[in-house]
């Protein structure tokens, strides 16, 4: 499933394909056309990736073929065994966790999960955590904290679930638990949005002493749509409200939101969901390096001193 | 008590606002359709005397109600919003700050500072919902962590009177990391046992719901106050069926297990100081009768403070 | 309402109290009978107290008119503010408490609270705590850990619920997390049993530094009519079982359960409530006293050593 | 390996009990019906190869198939339960204790020693349900006590298997308080960063299920094992109406969010061993295959320990 402005790419590779079939079959010499097409192509390629609309991004970031954090953990991490449960209420498999191995080193890993079609998205609510999810996060964060093993979160979801039982169960007070928690963790922290951070719900499971971001990932406040909801009383503004709201992975850089921007293949992770994960394992190996020269303590001043510089405002001179 | 002297440290560049008090007239209570006469009204703290229906309440006004009085001293102020994204909407961010600045006559939707209750030394920090639906951007952050440093610093107690409607969409993720930094800035609170004690107002709601507001040591509200992390709207556009009757309000939460109590405005001058002193092992400090007051006070809900056994 | 038991001694006072009114209204002097007649009751309240079966303590223990746990809060504490919820489910009525004062030292104190009415015992499920009542006396815990103020718990309960609710919501879980949150406390802890000491729902709240009695309360692992429904397959041998399973104060003191059996006035703590308050009062004051003496890990230590002791059995010479 | 081998500390005075090998004979699985040669029945663990159900397991069978081969050292058996209230129902304490005695060859419902497992140190305390139901009383709750300490001093990681009716009536509230002196014992181990595993069987129930089963770094449970606080008579009569299809059965509970995972018994050996290789960042250990595991073992459930990436 090819997103709206990724057709024209596709398009030309079903046309190079059904040529390639021709030559073949007709047994006319086609080589250099083709040749000239898969130049076409990648120009192509690269003329639409490397301008990319914020409201674009939006929608790779959302893309359903886009890899999730179980097929990151399955590829990055060796000896997953996933844990359940928050120990008060109940099983949330809009987050997934447990014990691995980053090339050996173990480490506690957690994902916002999205389904990877329908029923496992119904399965999964969207990837949206109710207050148990968030609960279970908390469980497997004090785990780490507990045995010393870094915490390397995976973020991925449109924002806590909105509804009824939700809030009855205290969504507010469950993200602002697991905010706390993890400032106090005495283990290394790296925390990866690889598709949607959406709000709370994301920020939830995303207080690291690295913040990396996917480069077509987003993260913000609000959707756009909600944002275009409220300001234009228009869902259907959401491609303004994308532009205004400076959500990309490039744009956060620049407010120091994100310590580092993750590359993505050419047509994005979905496109070569290995290439996107060797890059993240890379990344965090580098930065898990960095992090373990600091005692328990330090980790905590680091994490917190990261998160002190972060707004923008000036100062009154009286 | 004057008002000059509650905001003696408001920088001179700044005017002041209204002033917040009720026109000398006889208003109609939104809830019991009473009429109340409004000097009786704000003697009250804005409670109708008949039904006990809680007005909003400006921030002066608030700390008035809280604190001793003439000892509050405001720290805040000093920083001021910018427009990091260059956010333009039906209208530029910039405009919208003019707009509430010239509305409230602040610099942000917090103003915090040091005064003592009961003769206890507290750090305040009050939300105004007047400022842009008391939304949480860049200076919100940076004004309730240096309370919250300054609290620790200085060895006080610290409360925090929440009154919002989210995260501010102007300043992005900015202002979403600003749950982050304040939860943070708690930390060093907690390493040195003091207090922090959070007043869910009406409404609190949003980021500031999902964030600080959410983790005082002690966190109580006033009467159905509207609190939750998602708003009403879009919670009907999820689930499409109608929310049950008293969802999200303070009575809803208490009974959920998410409120240590819900109390009446009337009594935060006494329980607050109480629970700060008891918090902290210092004597029981005897809290003045607030002079505003006009009615006598009901009895508190689920405990008492009256001396016994 | 009199216990069976008790119906000598109440029908007794009451012929005594007709003679004093016909005393007075006939004029005819019956002083010397009436002095006679109440040194007959004292002796007759004596013999029966100082004679109580095992049984007559349970039904003693679960006398209607006994103080409950507010009871003792209200006349032992001053400034109790008490504290609502569990921040995870719900507020559990069956289990109180808040700060406090005991002769000015700021405490937290935590009870297990029966109704005094039929309407407040449905309110609070008859003292028995669901999940979010122990989860709600682990935050009270926590409070007093943070803020090192001593604990004070005030044990009264049939048992934890035995319901399905209760169960879906783990029950079990709870009062082991409970027990551990204990364990762990580096404050002073104290701890009283006031009325029914039961099971696993008490023990939730019972680990302490001390563990206090009161005369006619009782603490078993069962309750007299389930260990009857087990054993004898007939819940009324409860009164066989209670004989067996010694399960009074003074059986428990043998066994090092409890560190001090509380005096009830003559006739128990129904009779004078404000005298077994005052005499719990001076226990707790004295206990405080002793503990506040040792420091964090030193209580930590203590507590531990105590419930070290505990069980009977004997070595194997091999 | 012999059994011999198996309890060689065994104290010399106690007699082996049955020899806990099932007769060589056809059986029929209490859940499918299905015909099973029991020679088969004991390689695939008790696991019924049709339908996976899984009877009940003798606790010398179930060391066998967890530890390295050889390397079980038991610790436990030194201490005898007395009668400290004289506890007579239908008849004598005594007399029940000596017949559990008899029919298990031990002195208590818990069985602990030292072993290796993928050539990691463990403790392990495994309960039989056949002395007196794997009630626990003074001798249960030392010898899991001295189990921790034991674990904390010698440095290993600590696992439970669980199987018990709860507390043992006839040692009253004696019995209950072991239900806090285990806990106090674990902090020992917390504190030295030494994992403790519980695996839950069937039934594990009342004061073991509220206390030291519960609290385990890691809670994993048998498929269909009857787990909780009350028992589901006393339930049924409080309250008076059927119990939900699967209530207090392992998978119940995990997804009511107790349970870490329900994990098939063949499969317990490998799980583990690389779950206390990860909680103690010890390089991944090769797991030798079980000897007596007939067929190929199934897929894990809800996570794969296979290399990969
Ligand atoms: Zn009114
Ligand atoms: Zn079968």
């Amino acid at each position: 499933m090819a997103l709206e402005f990724e057709k024209p790419i596709t398009d030309l590779e079903t046309r190079i394909a059904e040529l390639k079939t021709y030559g073949v079959t007709s047994a006319v010499d086609m080589t250099e056309e083709i040749a000239l097409l898969e130049k076409r192509l990648e120009r192509l390629r690269l003329e639409t990736f490397s301008t990319l609309t914020r409201w674009q991004r939006v929608q790779l970031a959302r893309a359903a073929g886009r890899p999730t954090a179980l097929d990151y953990i399955a590829n990055i991490f060796t000896d997953y065994q996933e844990l359940h449960g928050d120990r008060a209420y109940g099983e949330d498999a809009a987050i997934v966790g447990g014990l691995a191995r980053l090339e050996g080193r173990a480490v506690i890993v957690i994902g916002q999960q999205k389904g990877r079609d329908t029923k496992e998205n119904i399965a999964r609510n969207f990837g949206m955590a109710h207050p148990e999810g968030f609960r279970k996060a908390m469980r497997l964060m004090d785990m780490a904290d507990k045995f010393g093993l870094p915490l390397i979160t995976l973020v991925d979801t449109p924002g806590a679930y909105p509804g009824i039982a939700a809030e009855e169960r205290g969504q507010a007070w469950l993200i602002a638990q697991s905010i706390q928690k993890m400032t106090r963790l005495r283990v290394p922290v790296i925390c990866t949005v690889i598709g949607e951070g959406g709000s709370g719900g994301a920020l939830a499971v995303a207080v690291g002493n690295r913040v990396l971001i996917l480069e077509n990932a987003v993260y913000s406040t609000i959707s756009p749509e909600s944002c275009a909801a409220i300001i234009w009383r228009d869902a259907k503004e959401a491609e303004k409200a994308a532009e205004a709201m400076k959500l990309t992975a490039r744009d956060l850089e620049k407010f120091n939101i994100v310590d580092q921007v993750i590359t993505e293949p050419k047509g994005g992770a979905h496109n070569d969901p290995e290439a996107a994960m060797q890059n993240l394992k890379t990344a965090l190996l580098e930065h898990l390096a960095q992090l373990e020269g600091l005692d328990e303590s330090a980790l905590i001043r680091d994490r917190a001193a990261r998160f002190r510089k972060l707004g923008v405002f000036e100062e009154i001179s009286a | 008590m004057t008002l000059e002297r509650f905001f003696r440290r408001r920088p001179p560049q700044q005017k002041e606002g209204t002033s917040d008090d009720l026109p000398d007239l006889w208003g109609k209570c939104p809830k019991c359709n009473a009429q109340v006469y409004n000097k009786e009204l704000e003697q009250n703290l804005r409670v109708c005397p008949t039904c006990g229906y809680h007005h909003r309440m400006p921030v002066k006004k608030r700390l008035e109600g809280l604190v001793d009085a003439g000892t509050f001293e405001q720290t805040s102020g000093k920083i001021r919003a910018t427009d990091p994204l260059e956010f333009v909407d039906t209208e530029p961010y910039t405009a919208r700050l003019e707009r509430s600045r010239k509305k409230t006559g602040r610099e942000g939707a917090v103003v915090a500072g040091r005064a003592t209750m009961g003769g206890l030394k507290v750090m305040l920090c009050v939300m105004d919902f007047e400022f842009n639906g008391g939304s949480m951007g860049s200076v919100e952050g940076e004004e309730i962590t240096r309370s919250m440093e300054l609290a620790a610093s200085e060895h006080r107690a610290l409360i925090l009177v929440a009154a919002s409607g989210g995260a501010r969409m102007q300043e992005g993720a900015l202002s979403l990391m600003q749950m982050a930094k304040t939860t943070f800035a708690l930390e060093e609170l907690a390493s040195l046992r003091l207090p922090y004690i959070t007043v869910l107002t009406d409404p609190t709601t949003g980021g500031v719901a999902a964030s600080f507001a959410a983790i005082g040591d002690v966190v109580i509200a006033e009467p159905d106050a509207l609190i939750g992390f998602a708003g009403q709207r879009v919670i009907q556009q999820t689930v499409r069926q109608n929310l049950p009757e008293g969802f999200q309000r303070s009575e809803f939460y208490e009974k959920k297990g998410f409120i240590d109590a819900v109390i009446d405005r009337r009594e935060h001058r006494e329980h607050l100081t109480q629970l700060i002193a008891m918090l902290t092992n210092q004597p029981r400090p005897e809290v003045t009768a607030l002079v505003i007051q006009a009615d006598p006070p009901k009895p508190p809900r689920g405990g008492l403070f009256g001396r016994r056994g």
